[in-house]
């Protein structure tokens, strides 16, 4: 923990840096009370405030939807761009080429992401973006009034839309298989463990995809929707207890040998999983994709850090760039200078 | 294949003098049996004699076996349009060996594989056998790499037959295979052993020859695409994100070539400063593109027909969030997938109105390969003075085909990278800005990039309605002003866009106004046209929006032909929309089937054109 | 909001007998609190009373918590457009309460939920305290159900302060909960409740009231998406494939909704003779209505503009491959994500021309709910005897508000399958046929569909060049005639697509030209520019391509002012582009704010407008 | 085998519905020689020719490729449409509901499914539409002249590409995450093996999946690339031999007891799996995907049918659709009665 109490109850409370929370908040919500989302949100802005972590230094993105109105709700001192419906990936790899010390922390829903997002979502997993990728899922498209998105499981029925016949996208399982380097579901409904994925996110060198279950309260929440509440309520079952350790802190969460685990991030930083009733391995991807499958024999919302790869390079290191982000480079780095057209003139025959 | 019917023209009667310097050589061969090293070895080789040459490649959309033609055009003056005539036919393609005998003018030559066992059904054109396998096994080339230098044979050849002298011919293959020795003398043997068997066995009888002369001393020559992808780098490209699409692929691939060459970091050693991603389609070529530039980055994308009808809800975005892209559309034939290797002209009305909603994109119009160079490095500054995207309609002929041009010419002004807003710009500011104000009255608001620490740095862009401080909003003023202010920006952008050029001739009562790579076309066929008594005033349009030459330049004219290569006549429905009160004066001459413009066509369309006015 | 700003306009001073069936009603409550019920009943109560009224719903972007505005016009002379003053306001949102009273003009009437405690800062209106909680407590609602039903108070009170008879109300709520008396029991008391609350407590000291008539007996009220589906319905639908956006949403949704109740198979019982597809995206949605038709299927989606966008690509295949689909994009506005829940006419340029290459859409444009169902059957005759997409045009003022109309009308003919070979047509052709061939002369060719077992039946269909034999192509002179015939078919549409509505006043010497959904505004503002001594004539253009009587009417007037929901003035560009010898007649009066025209608009764009041209 | 051979030479040989082979050849082939996909047509051909199909009951699709230009190349008496690049899917589906008694052929190409066609690939795997859908997969746009696709494997280099950076796409995986009831992995230089996987698809109630390595031999050809013959040649292991049996005939491929596994078809066809030395069920997801997981490992080129499911409805199973093909329906089916705008108008009020 990062904030530095005091004896005296008048200071405000600040982080390393100096911030207060109020620094890092949004505008206020209009979604609807008790949407999974904003509790998500809220969540961003405690793991970055609690993070120390400068709200410049993180760009937000989002394609269209109920969810991909929610950047606008955290971190208003970030930049942020509210895309195309189903297009925030590609938007959210050029921008970060600009400069690629920032952080970059997208929002999508399952309809964004998984109906007209599929494309660019398994795209950007392949490149390994640094990015930190939201799927809030809840199963519908909320902001058109609760038709099925892609994640609906087959056979749900809603009033005002019939049965659903189609099988489900698992988008957990389509990172997996995508070569996602960090795969992790959670509920909305758990929100401790929400903030420990989202700080361990931003802590990867890479693509970080998050598929967050965040109940549409006006249009699927029935209690035995797949994607309620109470259904999330009854059928979590987390792999571990999540705890992140900020860099150049000692572990204090207590800590049993061989038992639990400890994932070193690129910053230095440590995930430290902490086992509960079963094994497993979260370095893995074929045992990731059993316990899925499990998950979906058992029906069970199988949550927590799916899997982790800290090895592969992110996109920006592909590429060999200067330490100067490349949205500051000065004329004389971009434009090649006045002899040099002699030579390109001689190429030209 | 039409493309080279047999018709005599007047002006193409066989007199010896009208023949040196002056005449057609097309070559049918089999796609993808490398005979582009041959044809670009002779195009060269005449280009270095200083005589004017052109040089057009009529390919299959297919990857090897369909039949294809490459066309040379010499002309001593200068006129270097495709001609539909040829005088010169090389044959090396059974399949179309008696379609490319019917295609020699009378008294032409025609010259072909003897292995090919076909009748010479024809008198009147002189017939040359070339024992093809036989040279090319005597030049001693070894028996493994004979395909591949087959083709050198009908280079040594034509050199004999026309008069080209090899060291030219030697200098072009120097160049062609970077200086390599080895892959020199394996080509120039076969050249050499082709002329010299043509000398001992062949009898020149046709009259058409070349002569040194001292016309190209100054040029150089380029293809399009090449032109513009150097262009882009000399603008300080950062961004390419794109998605391969005949015929704009060899753009993007020209960056990936030259990028590295010419854009090393002065500052921090080794190090790139642009990057190129090869996206998973077009959506996300530009989605990428839109994202860097929004960052501050010169950002581009370069595609065709299809792509950019993928492209279209992203491109309205960006025109409406205002982020700075380049686009390159290298028009093919559509609508559809339509002829991926043929020419058009017909993304014109679809590009300016491009997204739903109301949308008035800013269209760049190069006319020739110095044109591609120049905008090429032009477009980024006029996207990021306007923050909108800038459309560059690029064509096949345009961007594949190697044509003669001035050098390119190092940019004459520093980059404008627009107005943009950095930490100490806000310090002055003491935070106070506004995203969308329009300050300076010119519709043209000030931004700030991702990375900016200043703690006002921030704004959230978005598609939906915003006021001037980049708060969300439905309020109905304040979309409409916005809009207004876009549309004034528009009006702005005529400030920054390349102007037309102007060509007058004397006495001139008739106007005709093009664009894009019909200009040799149109220059050929107004010199015929004054030779015939009809003498015509040219504008060259460069871009959208029209400047107000363009209205001044109607005005003049009481008839105005519009001639491009669509079938709808697309700029000459811009203009009636632009100008209504001047719309009656302008005539529509369009036509396209691919093929690039002959000014053949193009003067028997101003004809036919008048005469309909007239009646 | 300025959608309810105060101003009064000449024309509604408040004089008793003025006030009887003329005013409008604007209720401010919070989104998603279930306004629209009670909203609802109270349009249909004053329609059974048979007085004139239209209902608007201004909504946010949003699923619960913004304000949300729902104006009711009463209009005795069936003048129904939206206006911008509003004689009585009901006040249920404390976030916009003062909002809402500063819109109420001088001497209205202004209702409020008394627990909203705010001051009521002017003396020139009548405010009446509505005590929402007390009233649906007292009505015995169950306490768990009176959130619901607490908007039903201002039913009650309104009813009983402008003489709405509670037998009225009672049978639009027995309409509205099909009958459940449970519902209707609940809803209903609480309107005693509140009726009996208001006779008891309030003093009537406004002017306004409504009378019962008898001008409605013979007219239904609909939404234009349901109507637009019932139509689509008639004609035989048999594909939709959609994908969520509003405001189209619910015209698929109303296809889902009726498909099953009015499509019962009389000859296999209970099987589905239509099949409903929500597809992932847009260019799913229409790719799978373009396989369908393709396949010889009524196949539609629908969408609006981000929506549109993208589908793009798909358009130009099902234009160049001639494949009949019914299109409609219900407008919103735009550029990109613009205000998804205003209304607008932005989309039409971009659809004439969408698709890279020439490209010539045919575009519907209906005025009303009754023209939604004509055209929604009568699309599919035109797009399957054309084998062209059909788009057609409607808004969100038109697609989602509820408006009086004539009562839909049966098909009046048989359905047009156009040019369909089966297999006894092929066995007497003795498989003679080609898929591209103009044999009539009308550039429509005949077409086979798949699952056709006459050997000689198939053919494949593609986006590139090909022969009338559907065979591929790249020959230039096959092409140019593809592309020719083409064109020739878009002036064939001519003959199908509905004429445009001309409607004269004596003496006019100006004519206005419009489309769809500004209709009411138009026909208001043309009576009182009568009263002003300006008559006009009107052209209600319905389609394109233009038919003759468009250029007749531009012809009879020497100034046609071209009115539109728009910012360039799109129909104008069209017209100017069409029609150049006359462009000069032409006037422009556009404007787009994503609320519906006003009388009061149209009047002062045309008057300002006219001055222009005078000066 | 169906062909009636006879002691005359000179009777051409027909099928049992009286065709040649030549009845099911299409135009002859502009692609490069000894390109993949030239096999694989001749494969389809053969397939169609031995299991008697009605060309005329048989639709293609295709996207754009030099893979898409093939259903050009075969089955001329069948209906087909050149669609739209990485779209033929939706193309597909759409008119498959015009005639449900068609049967469906969908060929594309790696870039035309992974690169740009990812979103409707997966979607139609969702609806498990009645359709072969042959992947042509050489690693490569060859159309274009050889740019990567999303298939070519990460570092593999050539001369005018420079060396691909992202990680690959594995269709095969992509299919049974996505929930596809029939995915195989082929081999253009295995022909015996893609005709009897075309004939079992063929008989599949659902979507098919056929992801057969088929080298582009102008451009991605060197014996080290993994989408070469050389490299097949070297590398394939198959999951067993293969052996389809038409409906209502015997079983004649010798048999071993409790070996060997047949799959009973929807058209009442038997696939017969011959065991070769690993023991495989090709009933279970997970296992599938251990498979292939091992097959990356061990870098080998699994191939076979990977997974079927027989059970599931195909997608025009779900509505419920009369027998008679809707693209014949006659106008008293297709437009309600007249009485019924009575009841209409009342509705509206
Ligand atoms: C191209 C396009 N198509 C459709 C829409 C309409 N639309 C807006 S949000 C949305 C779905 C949002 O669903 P999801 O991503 O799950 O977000 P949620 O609202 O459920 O959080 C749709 C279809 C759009 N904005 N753009
Ligand atoms: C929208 C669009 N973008 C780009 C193209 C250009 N293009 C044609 S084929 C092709 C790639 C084909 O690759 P693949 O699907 O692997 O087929 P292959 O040629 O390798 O068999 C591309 C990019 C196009 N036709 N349409
Ligand atoms: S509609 Fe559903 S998703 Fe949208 S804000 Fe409301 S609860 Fe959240
Ligand atoms: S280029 Fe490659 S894929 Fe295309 S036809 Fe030739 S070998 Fe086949
Ligand atoms: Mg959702
Ligand atoms: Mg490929």
């Amino acid at each position: 923990m990062s904030e530095q109490t005091t004896s005296s109850a008048s200071r405000v409370q600040v982080n390393l840096i100096g911030l207060t929370k109020a620094d890092y908040r949004g505008n206020p919500s209009t979604l609807c009370q008790g949407c999974g989302h904003n509790s998500i949100a809220s969540q961003i802005i405690a793991a970055a405030y609690e993070m120390d972590i400068e709200p410049e230094s993180v760009v937000k993105f989002s394609g269209i939807g109920c969810s991909s109105k929610s950047p606008f709700y955290f971190l208003n001192r970030s930049f942020g761009f509210n895309g195309l419906h189903g297009r925030m990936p590609s938007l959210a790899t050029g921008a970060l080429f600009a400069d690629h010390t920032l952080r970059g922390i997208g929002v999508s829903g399952d309809g964004d992401t998984a109906s007209i997002g599929m494309g660019q979502f398994k795209h950007v997993l392949r490149r390994n973006l640094r990015l930190v990728y939201i799927v809030e899922n809840n199963g519908v498209y909320g902001l058109t009034k609760g038709q099925f998105s892609a994640t609906a499981e087959v056979g749900l029925t809603l009033k005002s839309q019939g049965t659903n016949p189609y099988m489900p996208v698992d988008i957990a399982w389509e990172a997996l298989v995508g070569h996602a380097t960090f795969v992790a579901r959670s509920f909305a409904g758990d929100p401790k463990q929400v903030k420990e994925l989202i700080k361990a996110a931003l802590s990867h060198n890479g693509i970080a995809v998050l598929d967050i279950i965040s109940p549409c309260v006006t249009f699927n929440n029935q209690d035995t929707a797949m994607h309620s509440y109470q259904w999330g309520k009854n059928h979590e079952v987390a792999l571990h207890e999540l705890a992140y350790v900020p860099p150049a802190e000692e572990i204090m969460v207590e800590y049993e040998e061989g038992q639990d685990i400890e994932v070193t991030m690129h910053d230095g930083s440590v995930v430290v999983l902490k086992k509960l009733e079963r094994d497993y391995d979260h370095t893995n991807r074929v045992e990731a994709m059993r316990v899925l499958e499990e998950a979906n024999a058992c029906n069970c919302l199988i949550t927590g850090l799916i899997y982790i790869d800290t090895t592969q390079p992110s996109l920006t290191d592909l590429y060999n760039l200067p330490s100067t982000p490349l949205n500051r480079l000065s004329e004389n780095r971009l434009r090649p200078p006045r002899e040099s057209i002699k030579r390109v003139n001689e190429w030209m025959f | 294949m039409s493309a080279i019917q047999s018709s005599v023209e007047i002006d193409s009667l066989v007199n010896p003098e009208q023949a040196v310097n002056n005449f057609s050589i097309t070559v049918g061969t089999v796609n993808g049996s490398g005979s582009q090293t041959s044809n670009l070895t002779l195009l060269r080789a005449l280009f270095r004699m200083g005589i004017p040459v052109s040089g057009k490649n009529l390919f299959p959309s297919n990857i090897q076996g369909l039949p294809t033609w490459y066309t040379i055009r010499v002309n001593k003056d200068g006129f270097l349009a495709r001609r539909e005539e040829n005088e010169v036919v090389v044959a090396m393609n059974p399949a179309t060996f008696l379609q490319d005998l019917a295609g020699v003018v009378p008294g032409g030559a025609f010259y072909y594989a003897d292995d090919i066992r076909l009748p010479i059904n024809r008198q009147d054109v002189y017939a040359y056998p070339m024992p093809v396998k036989q040279i090319t096994k005597n030049s001693g080339a070894p028996s493994n790499l004979r395909d591949y230098v087959a083709n050198m044979v009908y280079v040594g050849i034509l050199a004999q037959m026309l008069g080209i002298d090899l060291e030219n011919i030697y200098q072009a293959l120097n160049f062609h295979f970077k200086g390599k020795s080895k892959a020199i003398d394996l080509n120039y043997g076969v050249v050499q052993a082709a002329a010299e068997w043509a000398a001992k066995n062949l009898e020149k009888r046709d009259p058409y020859l070349v002569r040194p002369m001292d016309l190209t001393r100054d040029l150089i020559m380029a293809d399009g695409n090449t032109a513009a992808a150097l262009g882009a780098i000399y603008g300080g490209v950062q961004l390419v994100s794109w998605y391969p699409i005949t015929p704009a692929s060899s753009l993007a691939e020209s960056l990936q070539t030259y990028l590295p060459v010419l854009r090393k970091d002065p500052e921090e050693e080794g190090k790139n400063t642009f990057a190129i991603i090869q996206a998973e389609d077009e959506l996300a070529a530009i989605g990428m593109a839109v994202g860097a530039g929004w960052a501050g980055l010169r950002a581009m994308t370069s595609t065709s027909g299809p792509g950019l009808s993928l492209m279209t809800e992203y491109a309205g975005l960006a025109y409406f969030a205002e982020v700075p892209i380049v686009v390159w559309d290298v028009q093919r034939v559509g609508p559809s997938t339509g002829l991926p290797t043929r020419t058009a002209q017909g993304d014109l009305t679809f590009t300016y109105f491009m997204g739903h909603g109301d949308t008035q994109q800013v269209i760049l119009l190069p006319g020739n390969a110095n044109e591609c160079f120049e905008f090429g490095w032009k477009a980024f500054d006029i996207a990021e003075r306007l923050q909108m995207p800038v459309f560059v309609l690029s064509d096949l002929d345009l961007g594949m085909n190697n044509w003669m041009t001035k050098p390119f010419e190092y940019p004459d002004k520093p980059m404008d990278r627009g107005k943009v807003l950095w930490e100490e710009d806000l310090e002055r500011l003491k935070g106070q800005w506004a995203r969308y104000q329009d300050i300076d009255g010119d519709g043209i608001p000030y931004r700030t990039l991702p990375g900016n620490r200043h703690p006002h740095a921030s704004y959230f862009a978005r598609g939906t309605g915003h006021t001037p401080d980049a708060q969300y909003s439905e309020d109905p003023i304040v979309w409409h002003e916005n809009l207004e202010r876009l549309k004034r920006k528009y009006q702005t952008a005529k400030q920054y866009v390349p102007k037309p050029v102007v060509e007058e001739m004397r006495q001139a009562n008739i106007g005709i106004i093009a664009y894009g790579s019909t200009e040799p076309a149109i220059t050929e066929a107004r010199y015929q046209l004054q030779a015939m008594g009809i003498p015509s005033n040219f504008l060259r349009l460069r871009a959208l929006p029209f400047t107000e030459e363009v209205e001044e330049f109607i005005s003049q004219h009481e008839r105005v032909i519009v001639v491009e290569m669509n079938r709808d006549g697309q700029l000459y429905q811009l203009l009636a929309m632009e100008y209504p009160d001047k719309a009656a004066r302008l005539i529509s001459a369009a036509y396209t089937d691919g093929l690039p413009f002959t000014a053949r066509r193009v003067r028997e369309m101003i004809i036919a054109k008048m005469e309909q006015k007239n009646e």
